[in-house]
Formats: structure tokens, C-alpha cells, sequence
């Protein structure tokens, strides 16, 4: 995999979330599309091994940017010592863009490429919604924080227990009147879309299944996916990781 | 261009390859060949088996100290769709096309299909996988089923090279029962059985083999004792992800070396460049540092 | 401090832990115990054999990928030099004596002296070393060695915990052979056969066996594969260097766990304070853990 | 082994070579002694999993430095990506200062010792010269910059050739003048020191045998050296890195 040597050019940290801006004049991310990213001062260290798969959050005036949560060996060393990135070029099928009204609905830092997403549907004039969920044990200036990427947003306090993402569509409402729902939060958030959409509206979800080579090499990223012949596992760097609700046999 | 130098073609089974570098199966598809033509001596396609696979379910991978451990569980769509399909791995070099059976007779199968077919320059049977009439144990569990498997793929395959990949549990016996079934190569080694756990999850991870830097070391030392003990070449694998990693499998005894898992994290031509300073600075053409220890 | 806590006690073949972490075999002197009293377990010795050997020539160690290559060739003072000193290792803990033959009569010897001196608690037999009655493969080398040596040290160890230290290769065997013939307990694994090269110098640098982050996969796949197959106590052992890797070796199967090479890295008291946060988030005690994978 | 965080405070690089500052609490170094370092914001990652061995170059007022070559990964990690380190306390057995005159004998940053044992020598009032051979094929200004830290020092310009430590002797002449010769230097420096002292005047040479534990439980570190009853593998780590050059069985 090829990874280019870039420049940050800004760091933000918010509690264990992180945002990272770098200079990109290769060819610009769709909203939905990931890139691989590795902190080029470890460059030379066999481990961490594998470069970090992030959705672009943002791209505007050859600047990307990557909005993450700070888990890991990974992603600290990225927050903390990368004055230099070695990213690859946006990888991936984004979401489908069509008409609207649509309803973008993301989970705290995980809504990351929704920014990218309602940067295109404000650009191609396609009304839309934005929801994002916070969990009710997030430090009160949080969703504050997290409000200065997304513009227009209604954040949506939920509990930190099972069932939140239920009682985030609770506070959207019928989702009938909505052409799709794009999803990107944690699994139960995008398990919780795929249920609440299935027959009433299209739903697209970012789906974050490790991954190894992010070419389609490896088969390491599978997701079982309804084909003409039945189910089988697709390669959520190649053929995702943006899918149709409707097409993931989960 | 790189690869037009002369000084950096092998050769191997009687095959002229540009270059010693080779894919390790599995870990390239074709999907990305492209730009990859004079990087690369040989392509492996991914392991085909005679019926189509679904592969394990998710997760398949887990990240490792240096390493990496996968159980992809042979995802493929069986030898009547890889052959169907085999033009998109041609990129105008030679195919070793990489085979695995649940028995003797389908390796056999396969043999006799890619043989039938013709396009597959050589052959690389994957014995790492599970024998079903051993129990499950794979086909690596002993020299007398490498022997037999070996054997009957070497009859089924005339006149054509036949590499035979092997894991490193009992490498050396293996390896000798192979060469004297046939083989016309080895390729050393596949990955190494391993496990992650997920410990606050408190749930096994991914129960499957371990490759990537983090073997490095385990796969030289196959390289070495083998080499020294067979007649015939051995194609070096695990852990590549420097032209100084190809230099040390070719020192050690590999005629040609297959990237991996090292593919995922450095691009191949990166490592072909530098395998080419490395020779520049010792003055040496690529063949010739084939078991050039000192 | 930390050690007192009575959750981080186990039981290991009926002698109470104070934690279950060990040091392992060669990798801590008995000059640096000091301060180690509430980190421990019990306290493993370098590897003693019946004469003074003097180890092989440097280089002795070489890094790799999170993980290094030694070949020290069980540099020791020989039995009659290691029990006049062994009060040097007690520090108010079990000592565990590790102990090596070149032969089967030399492992009951070196049993015997044990079992006579009476201060070491338990034996764990180093199988990982060259059978010269064997060519030259170890005791590690197939279940019938394996059977043979442990029977005559069982016999020798009346009453005595036996602990029998495995390799990698063909481990899940070995094991059930060891379990056989008597032992009270195994390790698992010693390090894994590798080389490294110095490509520039086109030399070998190290032969020897691979320790560190690097075989912890590897490590903890034998002791879950054995684990299920045996009913004594497993100790796991391989490339350990973090409370959260104490934990996974648990989960895997493991009744205690043993530090090597992670000790040069990190401290072990660290460790064994990470693996107490461990069991605090998941509101376990520290026997609890063994096997308890959901 | 317990590894202490310690800020860096200077850096410095001159070609491949670099020297660093840290601020150091504990206790002093002893001329001859080592530490190991390694960087402290890369310490999540595995890999390099060694510390690296290094002389104490200097001390002076709770202020440590190493002076170093940047060889592999590991020496480039903390010659870049360094605000901390991650250091032992000083180990191992050092130089041994009796009488004077004597001489000191380096080999370009391989000198590194001798900085700290000059100190002490002026400081107990022990006359010595110190002489540092610089490779004819060096920097024009690399003797200049490396004066920085040795005032007074011989700079000796030798051939990059092999023979080279044979001309900074010839430089140095009758070594019968001095009580005691302290090297650090390339190998083939140390073994020309030992040649040229044997039966003439103590020699005591600083190895940089490689190490793993650093504390004497690996038996890595192994220097052949004559005991009572014959040669045997002394452990460079706690029995050195400075030994007498007639206890070296080389
Ligand atoms: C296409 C794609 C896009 C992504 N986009 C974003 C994003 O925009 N923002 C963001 O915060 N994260 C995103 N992620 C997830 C992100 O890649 C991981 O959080 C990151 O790789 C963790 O690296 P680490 O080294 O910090 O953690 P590690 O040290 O690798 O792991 C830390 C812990 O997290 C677990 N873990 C690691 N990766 C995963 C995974 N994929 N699934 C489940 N558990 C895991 C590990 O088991 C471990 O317990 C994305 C992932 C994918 C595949
Ligand atoms: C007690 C002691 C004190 C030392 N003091 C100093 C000092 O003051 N200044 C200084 O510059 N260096 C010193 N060294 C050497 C220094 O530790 C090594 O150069 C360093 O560890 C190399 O690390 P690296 O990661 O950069 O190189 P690596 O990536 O580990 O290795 C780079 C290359 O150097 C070779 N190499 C690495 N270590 C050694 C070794 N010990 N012997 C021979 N070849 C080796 C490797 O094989 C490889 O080819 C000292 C060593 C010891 C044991
Ligand atoms: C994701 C993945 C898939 C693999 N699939 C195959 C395969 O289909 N057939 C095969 O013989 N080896 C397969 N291997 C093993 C590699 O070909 C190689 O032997 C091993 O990974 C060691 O080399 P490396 O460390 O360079 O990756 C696979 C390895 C990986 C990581
Ligand atoms: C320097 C060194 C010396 C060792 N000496 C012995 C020994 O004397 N006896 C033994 O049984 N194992 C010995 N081992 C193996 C370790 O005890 C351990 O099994 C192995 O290193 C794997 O654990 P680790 O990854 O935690 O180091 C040694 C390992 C190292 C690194
Ligand atoms: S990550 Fe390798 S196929 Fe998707
Ligand atoms: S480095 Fe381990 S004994 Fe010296």
C-alpha cells in the first residue's frame, strides 16, 4: 500500500478524542470514503504494524481532516507525536448521494464522516437533517465541542446504557419523511438504523470492520452481505465501507 | 524500471523471473497488479480450492506485536470461477498458481485442471491447510502425508514446476520428504499457528496464523537449515517489509522471496528499491547472494 | 504492597501463589531479587546442569521485531556451584529449580541432587535442550523423549512438584506425554527456534531461540490448545510485558504466567500492577480468571 | 528494569551524529558507566523493544548527556521524537581512577566516556592528556565540533583505513609516560590499546558489548575474560562495559 508523506497542520485534543488536520493535493475524499494513517516519526518501528483506517471528517482547500477517539498504541501515537502522517489517497465507496430530504445520524466522535457528507449535500443543495447522539456521561461541553464540526446539528443526550440508539430515533421521529438515513456510530447505533429503516426508508451505514490491507487483498475485512446467490462475505474496504442497510445480513 | 536491471533476475525451477520478488499467496489480488509489472517475477494469486469457499466469519484479523494474526478461512470462489478469471492476474508474468485440497484426490483435481488449462507457469500447493482424512490435522502434520500429497500432485503435473509451501513445524522433515516426492521447490514458510484474546472482552479474538514482521526471525532460520539440506530452491517468506529483509532470505539460502502481510504496510516497489541498494553496495548481481554467507 | 491482596493469590499443583507471576527461566539473576519479594510467586533460576558450562561464544543476542534472539548456550556454574549459592535466590519465596540434562541419567541426577538439597519447592524440567543421546534433537523433539525423561524424573521427585517446560513445536503432543509420565504441571513455551542475519555483513548473527512480544500469539495458542487437552496446570510463558498480557495468558488456560525478556523491557512490578487494574475492572480475582473465557 | 521519565532538555545533531541533554535527579553517573535510554513517547509501541545501551557523556548539575551515533532505529527514535526519554539509573562498573598522568584515548563519538571521566580527573587533580583519533574522511568541521566537549583534547586525524588506532599511537609516543591508558573508542582502537599497554602500562577499556537485560540475568552481554581458573564469560552489563585490558581474553 502506498502511504504519502504529509504535513499536519493542526491538533486538537478533547478528552480521549482527537482531530488532526493535514495538507492533501492528491485527489480529494468522498464523504464515506476512509484513509489509512500512521505517524511518520514511528515510520521506522515494525509496530505498531498496520497503518489506522479513519473516515475523512473533512476536506476543504486541500486540507483533510480525521476527527478519532485516542483507543490504542495506534491511534496515541497519531495524537501525540506526528508532526508528519503518512496517509494514502481516500480509499473506499462513500455513500450514495440523491435527492432528499435525508437524515444523517451519527454517534459522538464516530459521526466522523457525516461532516464530509453534509458538506456535500449543503454544496449540491440536497436538504438534510443532521442527528448526532451524545452519551449523557460525556463532559458537558462535549457535544460543544464536537458541535464546532457540525454546524446546524441537533445533539441528542442519550443514556450510556444498551438501548440509546433507540431513543435517539425516539427523538427524530417518522423517518417516512426522509428519502434515506445515513448512519455512522458505534455498531449498535448502525444495527439500531438498519432495524428502524428496513421498509420505511433507504439507510446507508459506515461500517468500521478492521482491516489489514485496505485493498481488497487480504478477505480480512468481511462483512456478510446479500448477493444474488445468497449471503457472502464482502470486502468492506473495496465494496464498502459504506453499505446499503438493506444489503448486510446481520 | 528498476526491474530491468539485469543484475536483478534469479532464476528459478529453470524459470527466468526479473525479479526474486514474489507475492506470498493470498495476500495480493488482482484488483491491484496494476503498476506492478516490472516490480514482481511471478504473481500468486490467492489459494484456490476445486469447490467455492464463504471463508470464516468476522473477525479474520487481529493486529499483533510487529505482526498480525488472520484466520481468513481460503475465502474463494472455487477453480471453475479462478480460471474463468485467471486473465485479470496476467500482467505479463509468469502465474504460480497457489492450489489447497481437503484430500489427496482433490489436490490431484486441481493438478489436473491447471494442468489441462496451461496458462499457470508453475504450481505452489498450500499444504497449511486441514487434511480432512487425517482427522483435521493439515497436510504439514508429517513427512509421510507431504510425501503422498507431493507425489501424487508431481504425477498429475508433468514437465511443470511444482512448489510445495510449507509450515514451520517440522519444516526440515517435511521439506526432505517433499524433494524426494518431486517437488520441484519450497516455499518457506506459511503462517504460524497463533492466537489473540480480547481480554477485557474476555473472548478468543482470532484463533489463526501469525505472519508479518514478528516471524521474520522464524522464517530465516527455516530458510537456512533447509537450504542447507535440499537440492533443490527455496522461495523465502515471512516478515518482508525491507530490501534489507530479501537480502537476509537470500543470504540465508531462498532463491526468490515473497512479500506478504509486508505488502500491507510498505509498497512493494519501495521494497525492490531498496533490495537494489542493498546489491549496489555490496556489489553483488541478486543471484549471487543466494547462500553468499561468508 | 499490591501482593498482599488475597485476590491475586492461586494455587499452582497445591502450593499457594502470593500473584501468579514468575519469573521466567534465565532471564532473572538471582543479584536483582531484592525488592522483588511481593511481585512474585515463586522464583525460577537459571538453568542448572550437572557441570559448569562456560556458553557460547558472543554475539549471544540479536533484536528483531518486538523481540530479540538469544543463543547464551546455558551459561551456569553447574549443580555443586548452583546449590552451595541457591540461598542467593531466597527471598521468602517457592524457588522453582530449572533444570537441564544432556541426557536422561543426567535429568534423574540432577533430580536426585535436588530432591536431597530439599530448599527448591518444585523442579521445572528445560526439555528445550539438545538430547545428545538423540543426534543432537531435543528432549522436545517427539512424546516418547518426552515420556521417557519425565517418567525418570517423576520417579526421582517423590512427592515434588514436577513442572516440564515445553517448546512450541509439536507442543499439544509432548504435553499429553509429559501428563502422561507424571508431571504436575507445564510450561509453556520456550523461546522459538530463529536466526538472524546481518545482511551488510553478510553473516550470520544469532541462531538461537526468539523471546519477546514477537511469540506471544504463538505462546498463547499452545496454551489454549493445551489447556483444554490436559488436566494439570499450565503456566504460560512467551512475550508477556504488560498486566493486560498476564490476563489474556489466563484466559487462554494459564494457572500463572511467567515473565522473560519482558523484564528487560518493563518492570515487573509494573506489570503485576497493570494485571491488579485488570482484575479490578473486571471485579475478579486473579484464579478466577484461568479458562474463563465467555 | 525500572526506566524513569526524564525531560530532554537540549538536542543537538552534527551529520550522524547527535547528543542529548536530560535533566537527572538520580544518582550521578560514575565516568564509565552507562545508561540505557530509550523514547519515551514511542514506549507503547513494541518494537524497537530493546533500551539502548548508552555511556554517560557528561554530568553536571543534575543535568546527564549521551553523545551518540544515529545507527538504526533505534538511535533515530531518540535522536527525533524525544521531548522525554525513558532512562535507567547509571549502571554497571566504570572507570577506576588512581594516579596520573595518564592518558585518555578515544575514537570519534565513541569518546563519549571520556568526557565525563576528564571531568573527574581535573577534578581530583590527576594530570592527563586525551587524545581523540578523527577519521581522515570526517566532516572538516566534526573535530571542531567535537572539541566542544573535550577541551584541551589531541584531535588526530587517522586514515579511514584499517591501521588507523596504529597511527593515533605513533601520535601519542612512548606511553610509559602515563600510569594508566583509558580507551573508548571502535573496536579496532580497544584491541591496538590492549596490544600497545600490554607490559607497559595499564590499560582500562570502555566495551559496548550489545545488551538485552542490562542487569546480569541474560548472560547476552558476554566478554571473554581470564579468571583464576581460566577464561570464562564475564557479563559486560554489571562485570563492565570498562574492564583492565589484561583481564580481556580476546
Ligand atoms: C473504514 C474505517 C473508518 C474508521 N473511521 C474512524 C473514525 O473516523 N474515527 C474513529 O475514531 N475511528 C475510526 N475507525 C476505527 C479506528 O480505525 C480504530 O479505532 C483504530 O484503528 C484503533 O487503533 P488503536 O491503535 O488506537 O487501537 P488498538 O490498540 O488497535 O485497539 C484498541 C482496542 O480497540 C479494539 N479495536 C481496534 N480496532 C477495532 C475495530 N476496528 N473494531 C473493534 N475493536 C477494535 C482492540 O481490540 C483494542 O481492544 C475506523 C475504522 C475503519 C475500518
Ligand atoms: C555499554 C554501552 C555503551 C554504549 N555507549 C555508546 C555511546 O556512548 N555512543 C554511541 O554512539 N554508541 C554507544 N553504544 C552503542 C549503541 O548502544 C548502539 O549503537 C545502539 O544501540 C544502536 O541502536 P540502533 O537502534 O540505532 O541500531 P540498530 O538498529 O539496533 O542496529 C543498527 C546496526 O548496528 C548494528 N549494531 C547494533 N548494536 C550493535 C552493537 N552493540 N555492536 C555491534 N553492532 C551493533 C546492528 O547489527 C545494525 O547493523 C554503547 C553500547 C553499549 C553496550
Ligand atoms: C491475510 C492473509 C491471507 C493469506 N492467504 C494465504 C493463502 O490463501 N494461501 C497461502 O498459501 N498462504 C496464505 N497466507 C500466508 C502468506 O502467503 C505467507 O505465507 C505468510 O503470511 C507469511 O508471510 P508474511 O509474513 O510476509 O505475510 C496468507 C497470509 C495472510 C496475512
Ligand atoms: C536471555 C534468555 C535466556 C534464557 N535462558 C533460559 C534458560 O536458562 N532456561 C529456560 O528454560 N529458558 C530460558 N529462556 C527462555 C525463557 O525462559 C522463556 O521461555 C522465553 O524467553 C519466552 O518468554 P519471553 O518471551 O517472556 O522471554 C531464556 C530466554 C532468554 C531471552
Ligand atoms: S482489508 Fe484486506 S480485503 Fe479489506
Ligand atoms: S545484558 Fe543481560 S547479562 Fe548483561
Amino acid at each position: 500500500m502506498k502511504l504519502h508523506r504529509v504535513r499536519v497542520l493542526h491538533r486538537e485534543r478533547f478528552g480521549d478524542h482527537a482531530l488532526i488536520r493535514y495538507r492533501w493535493t492528491g485527489p480529494p475524499p468522498e464523504p464515506g470514503q476512509f484513509v489509512l494513517a500512521r505517524s511518520a516519526a514511528t515510520s521506522h518501528a515494525l509496530d505498531p504494524f498496520l497503518a489506522r483506517p479513519f473516515f475523512a471528517h473533512d476536506h476543504e482547500n486541500g486540507t483533510t481532516s480525521l476527527l478519532f477517539e485516542v483507543r490504542g498504541r495506534g491511534t496515541l501515537l497519531l495524537s501525540e507525536v506526528a508532526e508528519e502522517l503518512l496517509v494514502s489517497s481516500p480509499r473506499g465507496r462513500g455513500f450514495e448521494v440523491q435527492g432528499g430530504p435525508v437524515a444523517l445520524v451519527g454517534g459522538g466522535v464516530w459521526a466522523a464522516p457525516l461532516k464530509l457528507l453534509s458538506r456535500r449535500l449543503e454544496h449540491t443543495g440536497v436538504p438534510h437533517d443532521t442527528y448526532i447522539e451524545v452519551p449523557r456521561n460525556a463532559p458537558n461541553d462535549y457535544a460543544v465541542w464536537l458541535a464546532q464540526g457540525y454546524p446546524g446539528a441537533r445533539f441528542v443526550h442519550t443514556g450510556d446504557t444498551a438501548g440509546a440508539p433507540w431513543r435517539l430515533f425516539d427523538e427524530i421521529g417518522d423517518l417516512a419523511r426522509y428519502s434515506t438515513v445515513y448512519a455512522s456510530g458505534p455498531e449498535e447505533t448502525l444495527a439500531t438504523t438498519k432495524k428502524v429503516s428496513e421498509g420505511r426508508v433507504a439507510a446507508q451505514l459506515a461500517l468500521r470492520e478492521t482491516m489489514a490491507c485496505a485493498n481488497g487483498s487480504c478477505y480480512g475485512c468481511a462483512v456478510p452481505v446479500l448477493g444474488y446467490d445468497g449471503a457472502y462475505y464482502a470486502r468492506a474496504c473495496i465494496d464498502g465501507p459504506v453499505f446499503p442497510a438493506e444489503a448486510l445480513a446481520w | 524500471m528498476v526491474a530491468r536491471a539485469t543484475s536483478l533476475g534469479v532464476e528459478l525451477c529453470g524459470l527466468p523471473l526479473q525479479t526474486p520478488l514474489l507475492p506470498a499467496a493470498g495476500t495480493l489480488a488482482a484488483e491491484v497488479l496494476c503498476g506492478m509489472e516490472d516490480v514482481y517475477g511471478a504473481i500468486v494469486p490467492k489459494t484456490v480450492t476445486l469447490e467455492p469457499r464463504a471463508g470464516n466469519p468476522p473477525p479474520r484479523i487481529a493486529e499483533t506485536a510487529a505482526g498480525m494474526v488472520n484466520s481468513i478461512g481460503l475465502q474463494n470462489p472455487g477453480i471453475d470461477r479462478f480460471l474463468a478469471d485467471l486473465d485479470e492476474y496476467d500482467v505479463g508474468l509468469p502465474i504460480f498458481a497457489s492450489l489447497a485440497g481437503e484430500t489427496v484426490v482433490q489436490f490431484v483435481r486441481l493438478c489436473e485442471r491447471l494442468f489441462a488449462d496451461g496458462r499457470a507457469t508453475a504450481v505452489e500447493l498450500n499444504l497449511s491447510c486441514p487434511n480432512v482424512e487425517h482427522g483435521g490435522l493439515t497436510f504439514c502434520s508429517g513427512p509421510a502425508v507431504v510425501g503422498e500429497v507431493v507425489a501424487a500432485c508431481r504425477a498429475a503435473l508433468p514437465g511443470k514446476p511444482l512448489l510445495v509451501k510449507l509450515t514451520n513445524e517440522g519444516v526440515v522433515g517435511n521439506a526432505l520428504a517433499a524433494e524426494d516426492a518431486g517437488a520441484d521447490g519450497l516455499t518457506l514458510i506459511n503462517t504460524v499457528p497463533a492466537l489473540t484474546v480480547d481480554a477485557a472482552g474476555r473472548q478468543v479474538l482470532v484463533r489463526g496464523g501469525l505472519s508479518g514482521p514478528a516471524i521474520k526471525p522464524i522464517a530465516l532460520r527455516a530458510v537456512y537449515e533447509v537450504a542447507r539440506m535440499v537440492g533443490v530452491p527455496v522461495i523465502g517468506c515471512g516478515g518482508v517489509t525491507s530490501g534489507t529483509d530479501v537480502a537476509e532470505f537470500m543470504l540465508a539460502g531462498a532463491a526468490a522471496v515473497q512479500v506478504g502481510s509486508g505488502g500491507f504496510v510498505r509498497e512493494p516497489r519501495e521494497i525492490l528499491e531498496e533490495f537494489v541498494t542493498c546489491l549496489r553496495n555490496a556489489g553483488l548481481a541478486a543471484a549471487e547472494l543466494t547462500g553468499g554467507l561468508r
